[in-house]
Parts: C-alpha cells; sequence; structure tokens
C-alpha cells in the first residue's frame, strides 16, 4: 500500500463524507445490518457452547482448518489440502500460507498444534470436548504443515474439524477472545455494544478472497414484534432466523423482502420422562404420540412453517425414514390406549422453554391433549431454569424443545440423558454405527435406529423447525440452509 | 368624605342569602365596630368591600369606597384597588404568609405591584413599615421567614402589608382571635396608633364585646346577615334598644350563680405535687443530645372536694401538659398526682379503672371530641368501659337518660350522631359523657373557649349547677380571665411550667401580686371598664 | 437542619446495607446454576465444574457477600459470569442510555404535567379542568407496553418516522440518539406525566385554598399574579416527591419498554441477566438502583430545604 | 331515623357524581363480567380452532379470534376474572398486613418498633418494583399466585404509611384522648376508634391500588411471568398479539382496551369515592 499522506487525506476525507452521508446516492451499499435473537455471551467459539457466538463469528472471524459450505457440503478452509493415510488415522494438512491474524501475527502450523491441544486438553472449557476425543497427537511438520494422529479411524473428523468450536486460535491472544476476538477471518471485531450490537469491520489483510462488505452488523433484537418493526422500518437488512414465523407473511407480500426457507437441524419434540411412571408405560406415551395432531401446531405455532417428522432424524438427510403415518392424530385411538394402559384423571407436568415453538406448541399441545382426557400443568421457565429442572434434575413429565445439534439421534443411547431412554437394543444399534464405514450398512443402521425409537414411542416427534428469514430483496449470497448455525458473510453483496 | 359607605347590600352564595339590608359608613381616622357571633355574616361583609367573595356568588346594593362605586369597577381596577385604597388583616397570623417568602418581600410586594417603584425602593418601604409596626431592623432584618416570627410578630408583618401604601381604609377581621391577651392588647393599640396617625378608617370585626367597646367610634351589631343596631358605642351599650344587643351585653358579662363554699379539711380530690415533665425536643447535631424542654417545672397545688380550681396561662405556658399528665396520659419526670389520696400515674396499665373512672374530661373542641361514626347512646357511654359490671338494659337507658337530661338535652337524643347537633350541643354531650360514671372531678380543659358568648353563658351555668348539685370538682383550664372568673373558687396563674400565683379568684384579679399576673388582668380586655371610662 | 440531613443520611446508609443484604440472600436462593447455563445442553460436566470453581462459585457464602460488598465499595462490581467482561463495564454502558432516557421521559412529563396541572387547577371544574383531568385519568389507564406497542406500529411501520428502536449510540451524534429515544420518551412519560399532572393540579388546588392567598389577592395582586408569586413555589413541594419517585420509577421501570424498542439499557441488561442467571449482574444492578432511588431521595428532601424555608431554620 | 353521617344521603350523593357513576358501571360490567364467565362464555376459551384462527371481529366471534383461534371474547371474559382475582388478592394481603403494621406504629410513635416497620417499608420502596416482582417470580417460578405475592409484597408498605399518616392525626384528636381517659387500650383505640375513621381512606387507596395491582399484572404477564396457560390473561393475550399486530390488530386492542377500561374505572370510583367521603368537599357542594 502507498503511503502517499495525500492520498490518505483523501481518504480519510471520503470516510468523514461517508460519515456525514454526503456521498452520492449512487455509490453501492457496502454495509450490513444483520438481525439476530440472542446475543453471544461472548465471541470465543472454543469457550462457550452458545449457537449466538458462531452465528458472529464463525467464517466471519474466525476460521478452521475445515468449514461448512452453505449445502452441508465440507470445503477446506485453512487447511488447502490434506491427505489421509489408508489405515484412516493420520491426517496430513497442508496450511495456506501468507495467512495473517488480525493483530498482524502470522498464522502456522504451530497455532493449529495450539489450538486442537488446548482444546483437548483438562481443564479445557470447550463445550464440544467430544470432538477432538479420538485425537491421539497433533504434529507440526513444517510452519505449512500440520499432522494429526486419531487413536481410532473416525469417519466425520474433517466434517468435526469444520465445527465452530474447532477454529484455530493465536497463543497470544486465545486467552481474551471472549471479549476481543483474534481470528483470521476477512471480518474483524470493530465494536460490540453490549445489549444491542456487534459490529464487523473488514479486515484488509485477508488472505483468501477479498470479501464485497466494508461493514456487518449483529444486531440483537430478542423481542418478536421488535424484530417484524425493525425489519418494516429498514433497520435491518436481514433477519435470517426470524423468530415469529407469523410475519412472514406480510413480509412475502412486501416487495421490498425476500423469504427464506431452508432446513435446519432442529428436531423439535415433546419430550417424555421415560422413568417416570406412567410416562414408563410404552402405552401411555403412545397414546400421547396420537393425540397429537402435527399439522396443527405447525399451522398454530409456525404459522405452516415446519415438516411433520415421525422420528428423531432431519427429513433433508437422505437416510431419513418418515415414519409419521406410525404415530398418526388419532384420539380414539389414543383414548383406548390410555384405557388399555389403566390410566385416567392424569394430569402431566409441561415445562416450557421460551422459543415460541415451545410456548404456542405447548398449548396446542396442552389443548390436544385436553382432548383425550390428558390435563396438563404449564409452566413457563427460562433456559436457565429448564437446564436445572428439566435436563439435570429431570424433574418433569413432559417438555418441549428443539434439538439443533446436527446428526444426534445418538442422545438416545445417553443413560442419563434427560428424557431416560438408554434402550440397551437402541445402544447395539449405535455401537455398530460408529464402527460401520460402508455407507450402505450405515444407512441401514440409522434406518434401524430412527424405527426403534419411533416403535418406542421415546418422544412425541412434533416437526422439523424451519429456517424462515427475511433478507432485503436486493442482498445476495446469504446462506440458505444452515448446515450449522452461523451467519457467512463472506460472499454477501448488495444487488445494484 | 367617607372612606366606605355601604348601602343596602345583599349576597348570595348558590341561592342562599348570607347577607341582606346592610348598611354602614365609616369616616376617616374613624373605627367602626363590627360585632357578632359566628355566622352572623361579619367576614363575608369585609369579602364584600374586599370583592373577594368565594366564588357563586352575587351581590347588589351599593359599596363605596372612597367615593368609587365597586359595582362599576372591573376587575383590574379592583386590583388596584385592593392593597392600595383598602387594606386587610386576617384572624390567622400564622397562615396569613407565604411561608416559603421573606417577610421583606411580602410587605414590599403591596408597593411594587401598586407603584412600580423600583426593588430598592420598595425594600426601604418595606422596612420603614416593619419599623412602624414595632419590627424594628436589628431584631428583625427584612429576609426574615415567617416561621422565625412568633404569631404577634407575624401579625404585625400583615399589619404592615396592609399598610403599606396608607389605604384609606383598613379591615380588620378578627386580627386579635388567634392572639394571647397581652399580645392582643399590642396589636389594638397599634391599630389604633395608626388609625390616628393616619386617618385611615378602620372596620373592626370581632366576636368579643369587651375589644370594641374600648376600641371602636361606632359599633354595628350583626344578626343571621344583617346589620340589628348600629350607632356610636356608647349610645348603642347605653340604650340597649334591640333585644339581641342585649343579649349579647349580658351574655358577655355573664357570672352564674353560685352558692356555696367548698368544705375543707378532708382528704383533697386531686393532689399535685412537685410534677415535672420534660420534653425531649429534636436533635439539632447528630452527636449532641439537646436538653429537654421543661414544660411543666415542679408544679404543687390541690383541688378540695367540690372546689373549682381555675388555671390560667398564655398560649405555650403548659396548661395543657399539664392537664394530660394530671388525666395520666403522659408519664411524669418527677414529682406525683394523687386522686383520692391514690397515686395516679401512667405508668405500666395505668391508673385501676376504677380510680381513672373518678376524673373526666371535657376537651375544648366541640367537634373533634366525639368519633363521628358513633350515636350519642354509644359517646356517652364509653366511660362505662373503666366499671367493671357495665349497667345494661333498662339501668343503661336510665343511666343516659338521666346524664343526658342533667345536661339539658332530652333522651331521644342517645339515637342520633353527632354532626346533627351544634357545638353547644356537642359540649353538653361532652359534659353528659363525663358525668355519666358520676366523677368527683372533671378536668374542663378550654371547654367553652370556642363557643359564642351566649352559648358559652348558658354552659357556664349548667356546669355551675351541676358542680353544687353533683358536689363535683372541677379543674377550669382557660386563657380566658373573664370566663375562670365567673366560674372559679380559686385560680392558678401559670407561666413558663411554673405556678406564678394562686389563691381566691377574686383576691388575685382585684389584687394581683405577681408582675405577670398583673399584666394579663391589665391586658383583658373589660367591658365594664370600657364603658366606665371618659370618652376620648 | 443539617443534624435532619445527616440523621437521613445514616438512615438512608442503613437502608443500603439491609439492601444489600436482602438482595445477595435472594439471589442465592435464585434457582439455575450460571455455570451449567453458560456450558449448554452437552456440555462436559468436568468443564461446568471446571468454570463453577474459575467463578468462584464454591466458596463458602458470608466469604462471597463480604467480598461482594467490599468490592462495591471499592467500585469493583465484578466480574460478569456470561459476558466474562466487568460489571461496572457492562452497566456503564447501559447508564448512559438509562439515565438519559429517564432524565427526557423525565423532561417530557413534567414539560406536560406543568402546564395541564397549572391550567387545570386554575380553571377549577371549567371545561379544560374537566378535559385535563379526564385525559389524565385515561393516561393512568393506559398500560406502557401497550401504549408502546401502538406508537411503533404507527410511527416506525406506518409512517416509519422514526426508527422501530435500537440505540445508534451517542458517538451517532446527539440528534440520531435523542431521536432513537424519543418514542420509548413518550411511551415512559404518557402515565408518569398524568400522575404529576394530577398531582401537579390537587397540590395546587390547596395551596390556592391557603390563607395566604388571599392576603395575596387582598394586597391586589391579580388571580395570575397571585398563582404565579405565590402558589407554585409552595405547590411545587409535594410535586417533588412524586418526580423524585418517578425519577427512580422510570430507571428501573424501562424494562419492559426497554424491551419494546430493543434499547440496550439497565433494566434490560437486568431482565437478560436474571434469565441468563448471571447473578452478579443482577445483584448489582439491582443495588445500584437501590442506591440510585436513595440518592435521589436524599437530593428531594435537599430540594424541599431549597424549596421550603421552614426546613433550614437559622435559629438554633 | 338518623344514620352515620358517611351514609347519610350517601347514594343520592354518589349519583349526582358523574365521574363515579361511570366509574362505578365501567367496573361493575368488568365484574359481571368475571362473574358470569364461571357460569357462561359464549365459546369455551381454551377450545382451539387453528383453521378459525386470527378471525376479526363478527357476530358469531364479538371479539374475533386468536392466533389459535379461540374466542377472544371468552378469553377476555375468563382474563378479568385472574386480573381481578390477582389485583384482588394482592391489594388484600397489602391491607390485611399494612394496616396493622401501620396502626401499631402509629400507636407506638417513636418508638423501635416504629421505626422499624417504617425503616423496612422505605427499603420496600427503594426497590426497585418491577425488578422485583420479576426477581421474585424468577426465584418461585411463574404463576398467578406468585404474581400475587410479588404485587402483594409493594402493596404492604403503601398501606402500612397510609394507615400510619392517617391515624397519628387522630391520635392527636380529642375523642382518641376521650377514649383513652375511659381506660381504653392502645389496641381496642386503634381497633374502635382509628380504624372506622381511616376506613375511608383506605377504601379510597385499595381502589386506586386495585387499578394498580390490574396493570402491574398485566406487566407480569406481559413479560410471561403471570397466570400460565392455558389460563388466559389479558397481558399475556397483549404479548401474544404483539407479533401479530399489524397483522391482527383486533388481537392488541380488545384486550388492551379492557385493561384500560377496567383501570379506568377504578379509578374514577377511587376519584369519586374520595370526593364523597371528604367532608370539606361536601360542604361545599
Amino acid at each position: 500500500m502507498t503511503k502517499n499522506p495525500i492520498a490518505a487525506t483523501a481518504v480519510s476525507l471520503l470516510a468523514l463524507g461517508l460519515a456525514f452521508g454526503v456521498t452520492p446516492a449512487m455509490a453501492a451499499k457496502m454495509d450490513v445490518t444483520i438481525g439476530m435473537q440472542l446475543e453471544p455471551p461472548n465471541l470465543d467459539p472454543t469457550g462457550g457452547a452458545a449457537a449466538a457466538i458462531d452465528e458472529v463469528v464463525y467464517a466471519n472471524v474466525f476460521e478452521g482448518l475445515t468449514r461448512f459450505g452453505s449445502d452441508g457440503a465440507i470445503l477446506p478452509a485453512l487447511a488447502e489440502s490434506w491427505e489421509i493415510s489408508d489405515d484412516g488415522l493420520v491426517y496430513t494438512f497442508k496450511l495456506h500460507t501468507g495467512v495473517k491474524f488480525h493483530d498482524g501475527s502470522d498464522f502456522n502450523a504451530d497455532d493449529v498444534k495450539f489450538s486442537l491441544d488446548r482444546a483437548r486438553a483438562e481443564g479445557s472449557t470447550n463445550a464440544q470436548k467430544a470432538l477432538f476425543a479420538d485425537i491421539a497427537s497433533v504434529d507440526v511438520v513444517d510452519p505449512a504443515t500440520v499432522k494429526v494422529t486419531l487413536s481410532k479411524p473416525n469417519g466425520s473428523f474433517l466434517f468435526n474439524m469444520a465445527w465452530g468450536d474447532a477454529v484455530i486460535v493465536a497463543p497470544e491472544t486465545a486467552a481474551d477472545n471472549a471479549a476481543k476476538p483474534v481470528g483470521t477471518g476477512p471480518f474483524t471485531l470493530t465494536e460490540w455494544v453490549k445489549g444491542d450490537r456487534v459490529e464487523l469491520g473488514r479486515y484488509d489483510g485477508y488472505w483468501g478472497t477479498p470479501v464485497k462488505l466494508d461493514k456487518v452488523t449483529f444486531k440483537f433484537i430478542s423481542d418478536p414484534t421488535a424484530a417484524f418493526a425493525a425489519m418494516m422500518a429498514g433497520d435491518l437488512d436481514a433477519y435470517p432466523a426470524f423468530p415469529a414465523p407469523e410475519n412472514l407473511v406480510q413480509f412475502e407480500a412486501d416487495p421490498r423482502f425476500k423469504v427464506i426457507t431452508g432446513s435446519s437441524e432442529g428436531e423439535t419434540i415433546l419430550a417424555m420422562n421415560n422413568k417416570k411412571p406412567p410416562l414408563d408405560n410404552v402405552k401411555v406415551r403412545e397414546a400421547i404420540a396420537h393425540a397429537i395432531d402435527r399439522q396443527a401446531i405447525i399451522d398454530g405455532a409456525m404459522f405452516g412453517y415446519g415438516t411433520p417428522i415421525g422420528t428423531h432424524f432431519a427429513p433433508h438427510n437422505p437416510a431419513y425414514v418418515d415414519l409419521t403415518a406410525q404415530s398418526a392424530y388419532d384420539p380414539e385411538k389414543s383414548k383406548a390406549l390410555l384405557a388399555e394402559a389403566g390410566v385416567s384423571d392424569l394430569t402431566l407436568s409441561l415445562k416450557l422453554p421460551p422459543p415460541s415453538y415451545a410456548r404456542r406448541g405447548g398449548e396446542i399441545i396442552a389443548a390436544q391433549l385436553r382432548e383425550v382426557g390428558i390435563n396438563t400443568d404449564i409452566t413457563n421457565v427460562e433456559w436457565a431454569q429448564w437446564l436445572d429442572d428439566v435436563f439435570k434434575a429431570k424433574n418433569f413429565d413432559l417438555t418441549i424443545v428443539s434439538h439443533t445439534e446436527p446428526m444426534d439421534i445418538g442422545i438416545y443411547a445417553r443413560d442419563d440423558y434427560y428424557f431416560q431412554y438408554g434402550d440397551p437394543d437402541f445402544k447395539a444399534i449405535m455401537a455398530d454405527l460408529a464402527n460401520a464405514t460402508d455407507p450402505a450398512k450405515r444407512t441401514e443402521l440409522m434406518q434401524a435406529a430412527q424405527k426403534k425409537i419411533a416403535d418406542d414411542y421415546v418422544n412425541a416427534y412434533l416437526f422439523q423447525l424451519a429456517r424462515a428469514g427475511v433478507i432485503s430483496a436486493k442482498l445476495k449470497g446469504i446462506w440458505l440452509n444452515s448446515p450449522t448455525q452461523a451467519n457467512d458473510m463472506t460472499g454477501v453483496y448488495w444487488e445494484e | 368624605m367617607t372612606v366606605l359607605s355601604i348601602s343596602d347590600l345583599k349576597v348570595d352564595i348558590h341561592g342562599n342569602t348570607v347577607l341582606h339590608d346592610i348598611d354602614l359608613t365609616l369616616d376617616p381616622g374613624r373605627i367602626l365596630g363590627i360585632v357578632g357571633e359566628s355566622g352572623s355574616g361579619k367576614s363575608m361583609t369585609a369579602l364584600s368591600v374586599m370583592q373577594l367573595l368565594p366564588s357563586g356568588s352575587n351581590w347588589s346594593g351599593s359599596i363605596r369606597v372612597a367615593g368609587a362605586d365597586l359595582s362599576i369597577m372591573g376587575e383590574p381596577a379592583l386590583c388596584r384597588m385592593r392593597g392600595r385604597d383598602v387594606g386587610m388583616i386576617f384572624q390567622e397570623p400564622m397562615t396569613a404568609l407565604n411561608p416559603v417568602r421573606t417577610i421583606g418581600d411580602q410587605v414590599a410586594e403591596t408597593v411594587r405591584i401598586h407603584t412600580g417603584a423600583s426593588r430598592r425602593e420598595a425594600f426601604s418601604i418595606a422596612r420603614e413599615m416593619l419599623n412602624r409596626v414595632g419590627l424594628p431592623e436589628d431584631r428583625f432584618p427584612l429576609d426574615r421567614f415567617p416561621h422565625d416570627l412568633s404569631g404577634g410578630q407575624r401579625q404585625r408583618v400583615v399589619i404592615a402589608q396592609a399598610i403599606a401604601l396608607r389605604p384609606k381604609l383598613l379591615i380588620a377581621d378578627e386580627p386579635t382571635t388567634a392572639l394571647d391577651v397581652t399580645t392582643q392588647a399590642q396589636i389594638l393599640d397599634l391599630l389604633k396608633q395608626l388609625v390616628r396617625e393616619e386617618d385611615m378608617g378602620l372596620m373592626l370585626i370581632t366576636h368579643d364585646l369587651a375589644v370594641v367597646a374600648g376600641l371602636a367610634d361606632s359599633i354595628a351589631i350583626m344578626k343571621d346577615g344583617a346589620v340589628v343596631e348600629a350607632g356610636a358605642t356608647r349610645e348603642i351599650f347605653r340604650a340597649m334598644r334591640h333585644p339581641y344587643t342585649r343579649a349579647l351585653f349580658t351574655a358577655s358579662a355573664h357570672v352564674p350563680d353560685r352558692g356555696r363554699k367548698p368544705e375543707s379539711g378532708k382528704i383533697p380530690v386531686l393532689a399535685v405535687e412537685n410534677v415535672v415533665r420534660d420534653y425531649q425536643q429534636p436533635r439539632r447535631n447528630l452527636f449532641v443530645k439537646p436538653p429537654p424542654f421543661r414544660a411543666v417545672d415542679h408544679v404543687s397545688f390541690e383541688i378540695s372536694h367540690g372546689e373549682n380550681v381555675g388555671l390560667v396561662g398564655e398560649s405555650g405556658c403548659g396548661k395543657s401538659t399539664l392537664a394530660r399528665s394530671i388525666l395520666a396520659l403522659d408519664g411524669l419526670q418527677g414529682g406525683d398526682i394523687r386522686l383520692n389520696g391514690h397515686v395516679f400515674s401512667s405508668a405500666g396499665d395505668g391508673p385501676h379503672p376504677e380510680l381513672r373512672a373518678r376524673m373526666q374530661v371535657v376537651f375544648q373542641d366541640p367537634y373533634g371530641s366525639f368519633n363521628p361514626r358513633h350515636q350519642v347512646r354509644r359517646l356517652v357511654t364509653e366511660p362505662f368501659h373503666l366499671v367493671k359490671n357495665p349497667p345494661r338494659g333498662a339501668e343503661l337507658e336510665r343511666r343516659i337518660d338521666r346524664a343526658l337530661t342533667e345536661v339539658g338535652l332530652s333522651s331521644s337524643d342517645a339515637d342520633k350522631y353527632i354532626h346533627e347537633f351544634s357545638g353547644g350541643q356537642r359540649q353538653r354531650i361532652a359534659i353528659a359523657r363525663a358525668l355519666i360514671i358520676e366523677p368527683a372531678l372533671i378536668v374542663l380543659d378550654e371547654a367553652v373557649s370556642a363557643l359564642d358568648v351566649s352559648i358559652r353563658a348558658q354552659i357556664l351555668d349548667l356546669l355551675a349547677g351541676l358542680s353544687e348539685r353533683l358536689d363535683l370538682s372541677y379543674l377550669f383550664i382557660s386563657h380566658d380571665l373573664s370566663v375562670v372568673r365567673a366560674i372559679t373558687d380559686r385560680v392558678l396563674v401559670m407561666k413558663d411550667g411554673r405556678i406564678v400565683e394562686q389563691g381566691e379568684t377574686e383576691t388575685v384579679f382585684r389584687n394581683p401580686q405577681h408582675p405577670y399576673t398583673q399584666k394579663l388582668v391589665a391586658a383583658t380586655p373589660s367591658l365594664e371598664a370600657a364603658l366606665a371610662a371618659p370618652a376620648d | 437542619m443539617t443534624a435532619y440531613l445527616l440523621r437521613r443520611l445514616l438512615s438512608l446508609s442503613l437502608s443500603l446495607v439491609a439492601a444489600s443484604l436482602v438482595i445477595f440472600l435472594v439471589m442465592e436462593v435464585v434457582p439455575g446454576d450460571p455455570a451449567s447455563f453458560m456450558m449448554g445442553l452437552n456440555a462436559d460436566p468436568q468443564a461446568v465444574a471446571a468454570l463453577r470453581s474459575q467463578l468462584g462459585l464454591d466458596e463458602p457464602l458470608p466469604l462471597r457477600y463480604i467480598g461482594w460488598v467490599a468490592g462495591l465499595l471499592q467500585g469493583d462490581f465484578g466480574i460478569s459470569y456470561t459476558y466474562r467482561v466487568p460489571v461496572s463495564e457492562l452497566i456503564a454502558e447501559r447508564v448512559v442510555i438509562s439515565l438519559p432516557l429517564t432524565l427526557y421521559a423525565l423532561a417530557l412529563s413534567t414539560l406536560i404535567a406543568f402546564p395541564a396541572g397549572i391550567l387545570a387547577a386554575s380553571r377549577r371544574n371549567s371545561a379544560a379542568d374537566l378535559t385535563v383531568m379526564g385525559a389524565t385519568q385515561l393516561g393512568v389507564a393506559i398500560p406502557n407496553f401497550w401504549f408502546a406497542m401502538i406508537l411503533v406500529l404507527i410511527f416506525a411501520v406506518n409512517l416509519r418516522w422514526f426508527s422501530a428502536g435500537g440505540f445508534p449510540g451517542w458517538e451517532a451524534g446527539f440528534w440520531p440518539a435523542i431521536k432513537a429515544l424519543t418514542l420509548p420518551a413518550i411511551a415512559l412519560a404518557l402515565p408518569q406525566a398524568s400522575i404529576l399532572a394530577r398531582v401537579m393540579r390537587s397540590s395546587l388546588i390547596d395551596t390556592l385554598n391557603e390563607d395566604f392567598m388571599r392576603t395575596a389577592r387582598a394586597k391586589g395582586l391579580s388571580r395570575g399574579q397571585a398563582l404565579w408569586r405565590h402558589a407554585l413555589r409552595n405547590a411545587l413541594i409535594p410535586v417533588l416527591t412524586i418526580i423524585g419517585l418517578q425519577f427512580s420509577f422510570l430507571l428501573a421501570g424501562g424494562i419492559i419498554i426497554e424491551n419494546v424498542f430493543y434499547l440496550p439499557g439497565l433494566g434490560r441488561l437486568a431482565f437478560q441477566a436474571i434469565t441468563q442467571r448471571d447473578l452478579i449482574v443482577v445483584r448489582s444492578v439491582v443495588i445500584l438502583l437501590v442506591f440510585a432511588v436513595i440518592v435521589v431521595t436524599f437530593l428531594v428532601d435537599l430540594a424541599y430545604a431549597a424549596a421550603d424555608p421552614r426546613l433550614r431554620r437559622r435559629r438554633s | 331515623m338518623s344514620t352515620p353521617p358517611a351514609d347519610r344521603s350517601f347514594l343520592r350523593m354518589a349519583l349526582g357524581h358523574p365521574a363515579f357513576v361511570l366509574g362505578f358501571l365501567l367496573s361493575a360490567l368488568f365484574i359481571a363480567l368475571a362473574l358470569v364467565s364461571f357460569l357462561w362464555t359464549p365459546f369455551d376459551p381454551t377450545k382451539m380452532d387453528i383453521a378459525g384462527k386470527l378471525k376479526g371481529p363478527s357476530l358469531e366471534h364479538w371479539f374475533g379470534t386468536d392466533h389459535f383461534g379461540r374466542d377472544m371474547f371468552s378469553m377476555i371474559m375468563v382474563g378479568a376474572r385472574v386480573s381481578i382475582a390477582v389485583a384482588f388478592v394482592a391489594v388484600g394481603i397489602g391491607m390485611i398486613v399494612g394496616v396493622p403494621l401501620g396502626l401499631y406504629a402509629a400507636a407506638r410513635r417513636g418508638s423501635l418498633i416504629d421505626e422499624i416497620i417504617m425503616r423496612g417499608n422505605d427499603l420496600v420502596f427503594a426497590f426497585p418494583s418491577l425488578l422485583l416482582a420479576i426477581m421474585i417470580t424468577a426465584v418461585f417460578g411463574p404463576g398467578a399466585v406468585n404474581a400475587i405475592i410479588a404485587i402483594g409484597i409493594f402493596n404492604v408498605p403503601v398501606f402500612a404509611r397510609l394507615a400510619r399518616g392517617a391515624a397519628l392525626s387522630l391520635w392527636t384528636r380529642d375523642f382518641v384522648l376521650a377514649a383513652r381517659v375511659a381506660g381504653k387500650s392502645r389496641a381496642r383505640i386503634s381497633a374502635e376508634h382509628i380504624l372506622p375513621n381511616i376506613a375511608n381512606l383506605l377504601i379510597v387507596q385499595g381502589t386506586i391500588q386495585f387499578s394498580l395491582a390490574i396493570l402491574a399484572e398485566a406487566a407480569l404477564a406481559y413479560v410471561g411471568l403471570g397466570a400460565q396457560p392455558p389460563l388466559p390473561s389479558w397481558g399475556r393475550m397483549l404479548a401474544d398479539a404483539q407479533t401479530l399486530i399489524s397483522l391482527a390488530p383486533h388481537m392488541a386492542l380488545f384486550p388492551g382496551f379492557a385493561i384500560i377500561v377496567t383501570v379506568l374505572g377504578l379509578n374514577l370510583m377511587g376519584d369519586g369515592l374520595r370526593d364523597l367521603f371528604d367532608p370539606k368537599l361536601r360542604r361545599g357542594r
């Protein structure tokens, strides 16, 4: 870059002009404001579980060895290429050179080793430590080459490395990333007004394809009305995961906006406490499943956005089996099953976390259950309380929650998981799956698992959460689907 | 030229006639006394002249102030008249001044509003006026606030602002009623002097015949919204043509018939010995506890069987505090009080009920002495709480009936509520309440002070009669010397918490020994003395 | 008077101590573990335990109370559990929104209430009085969050005169910031103005009935002059109390309004912190608000003394 | 026949007070709606009809239907029940606890207990009320009962202060002294003489507090901390309506009007009662 003082003055004058809004109207808009429902508690994806962290920094501020594409494919990121040993145990990553962290320091293989070792170390506060569980060692071959040795073959290792929790950080700045994130991405943090917004500015030293935006603002508007008003008033350019599906109709009718709908990884279920009588009786669980009219819930709570599911699996996955018919809406059958189980005058607690799928869905389910003679005791809880009361203490009968982690049917194999299933047969299926490498065999096992939990009516499976967002009609390059929770702004631009 | 002439004035408020047939004239340098009992329309007459009648009022007739006809003056003209041509002094000096503005400011305001004088000029006039009314600069700088001043001093400030522009007419509406007698005498003197020197006309409104008798050149007696008699003061009193004038006059000077002299020698009904009562003063400094204020300072006296004892003193002398202590409502810091020889103290649960039943009380305010939610039956029987086996049924009815008839009410009044009675009747009920358990002693705390003279005369007769018939003792507390003189056998004079003089009532009043008593007696306006004095 | 203020100060400080204890204990019984909230659904129990000790949540109760109070006295509010930044920093960021909003709303409310109250009192029972009283009755009855919703619908969504909420920051300039606070301030001010106007009116009517008002009229002041020169200052004394109360109420009571307009203010910080179990933030905000209330109460006492010379006796 | 002063021609005077009459009618309307809802509502207020959601007002559904197709009018009727019950009990708690405290403090003026009661009051006043109510419901969990407690707590000092202030001025009145001379205990005097004479004041304040409690309940329900579904509540209906306000404004308007009208009615009634009870104003009439 030239060190011409006159040019610099001109640039800053121009910047001044921008600030005062005297730029010619013709100039392309270079900034974008994105609405988000939750504010990230911090900005360190390796030190927190909140999805909101990734939604701000993933691909924008931090990068990993690999990354997700908008279609869910695994793409190279900081690793230019990689080789996998034949036994599947050794991954040799060839790194990009000339990569700089936002503080100006160089990125090299040492940073990769540091990041991976830090994440898997004892006392690590990485929320997804399991991603790194199979790593046996990380070795620096040369500044541009890293060798990762696994303790056992893991078919999803590259997938794991694409997660936000596996981004590469620099040793000097890792401790402060929560408030001052320093990554290698195309954007750097310029300001964080807590409770209001995070602003990212373009990082000029970025190694990859330059981004087309100067500035990205993530604005945190949890209140759906406020979100609606803010979009309508033009305060926001996009709200990729719009919290109020009821307003989408209005956006669709407005030429200024485009409504994007894609699928998400969120299986929304009515979870049941499988160990608590009378829910330990499969007949009672089946009765509940038959009492529920999924379409009414999707229409009533989600205003039509959502796909009915009959098991805990994402419908867009090729291995998905449609089992909705098995638990079709049939109140008469439900009543018969309850009678068969010898249950009458049943009152169940229904604890509802804050999202509207739970609060609204809960009201509808309560009404539907009442039709078959089951009373519910609704308690609205905050997430913190839900974690304590439902997730940890298992003090509940029913709850509604959307499981948004990708490919998470494995939770049914956990003994102490909150809905307390842990069936030995199911565990066996999952064990086989972990060892299977043949795609056909894997599909078969996955389908068996889906059927097993549907047959056992572990939970009542409601619908796959739609990812419905609103964007300004002129904004291009936003992800339609969400293979992971992220707002990848690297390809976003304004149409002239 | 007359400063005020009113003819055929009629005022009604919301259709009710409150004044009619008012004809008055007042010449410069003269004092016109307007006398009447409460509700006679005295104040309304004054407000008509000021044109500050309450909203919803209508007036007709003619009012001329210094020749100007008020009926043709608009509000701006009236504003120019008020304060410049007519000044007014009110009854309550404690509330007549704005508490958040300095006295200098308030006096100067009269000047500034009418003359457009500069701030400095106005303040120098204010200074002059305050000096004039007896508030010298060294003790009363202009930046004093009203709360720094006593009632009498405040009344002087009010006078100063009323006369600041030397109005032709000064209206004083009960200017001394809220003041102590010694202060009253001073204020009346001041007014008189101002009238003579400034050649103003003064319209002096009062309920107290004695006040006007000594001061006014002419007098108008009002009753029920009309002037019943008017003329030169001496003429009026000499002739007493109108029956109401006569009635008022007799009532003012009324002395009830009291035959019997108290017996002595037995155990006194009440023995007060070396009583001390201190009040904790509010802290001014966080760390230093202020010395207590001694309201009652080693007071001793006795009341014998059937004896009526008066306790006189000006406000703040400690007489009410002493009364509360005697009634065992407050604790003592020294000395003791005995009733029929038994210690009567508020310590513990208070005196034994049977003992308490020997002493009852009648308060000053006929409106605040009764729970408005109870029927008379319940009000008068409240003291039966002190009796172990209170009367019931027919016996109770008989006792209520007797108590009510005793005080001149009828037994049918038992089922009424207190708001259905007049002030005088309420005091009768208060006396009935005191009488019903047949006490030996009744404490009468300013019991007739709030009553009009004619009613007061009736209540005094009642009290005298009861004392005689029922062998009752009274402790009669009052600021009004003439009343005490009329009804008591013995009198105690109290000042600053001490009894400065006591003795046979007549002896004390005829021949006061203590200088304070002398001052009190001298300051008390006396009707007889006023009429006896030569005309000036 | 100094003694009076000193005594007030002492009793207010005692209140503050009592308040801190109450807040601390209440926060202790709030269910929900901040550490497990922060780590999420699939968190490793070891990681949660590590975080708990890192946050100092495993120390004994009295020690934590003392540590907290000692920190407060030094201006150190601790580190937010969720944001991992000093609480004082968080609060400072929020105060620059909540405080101006409060003052703005208070100014609006006073500007509306004073003329309305004076008009109504001076023309008692007139059509103007009835209109003002009717309007204030309505103003008191309207829930402010509902009013805020309607304001947004009309002025932001339909007319697009204002943005629907949010705060550009003071660095965006004074006017944009004020503009962003305007709708919230109006929503907050409406009920407050109604209350204030009613208090102003009744206080003024009481004062107008005082004897000294008659004295003023007798001096030759017109009704208007008497009102301005004598009634207003006296009538202001009870009004001051209400303004003081409203200040404290607005400072904390903006929670819902801050939510509707997604303003990052103190109330919203507290509300968020409660739901996220960021206890250290909750109790710091609450104690700060209590402190603000106490300071304002004290200031009102001072203002009393300024308005009412009876309270600043010079005679000892 | 004699009647106590408060009852004398009270009815006639009340009927001549237009604000009171209006307030009484409005409040009575909602109390009546709440009572009728126990016996009858046009529809089951919890009955959903997803297909018939968000319908505007019609002859069938007077106030339209909500986002679940429930009948808004029926919900408002039942919601009145909740609002009124919560407010009533909360104010009741405030009175039952606050008034005796205030009376006791007044009877023992200047004592340590008086001091403790008044300082305790100051303390509660110093807390930001809405925030504390949110904290209370966060501790004990959301629900109507906890909303009652949270609102009730803030009513205690209101009544304690009012009762103490009014009682203090009565304690200096002569009729109280007369009762003391009649040997009555402070407790008995408080019950017999003080309480009946401050009852008017308490009723007036109670009415005002009642309306404030309805607003507070609505605010708590609005943030999700009031009565829990399926029981309808006005505040929650507003919260539900919020995102739909431009699509189905009737969902926000009707519950909003219900709150406004009820609160307005109670306030008008309270002011009316104050006028009617106030002897100063009465004499002027």
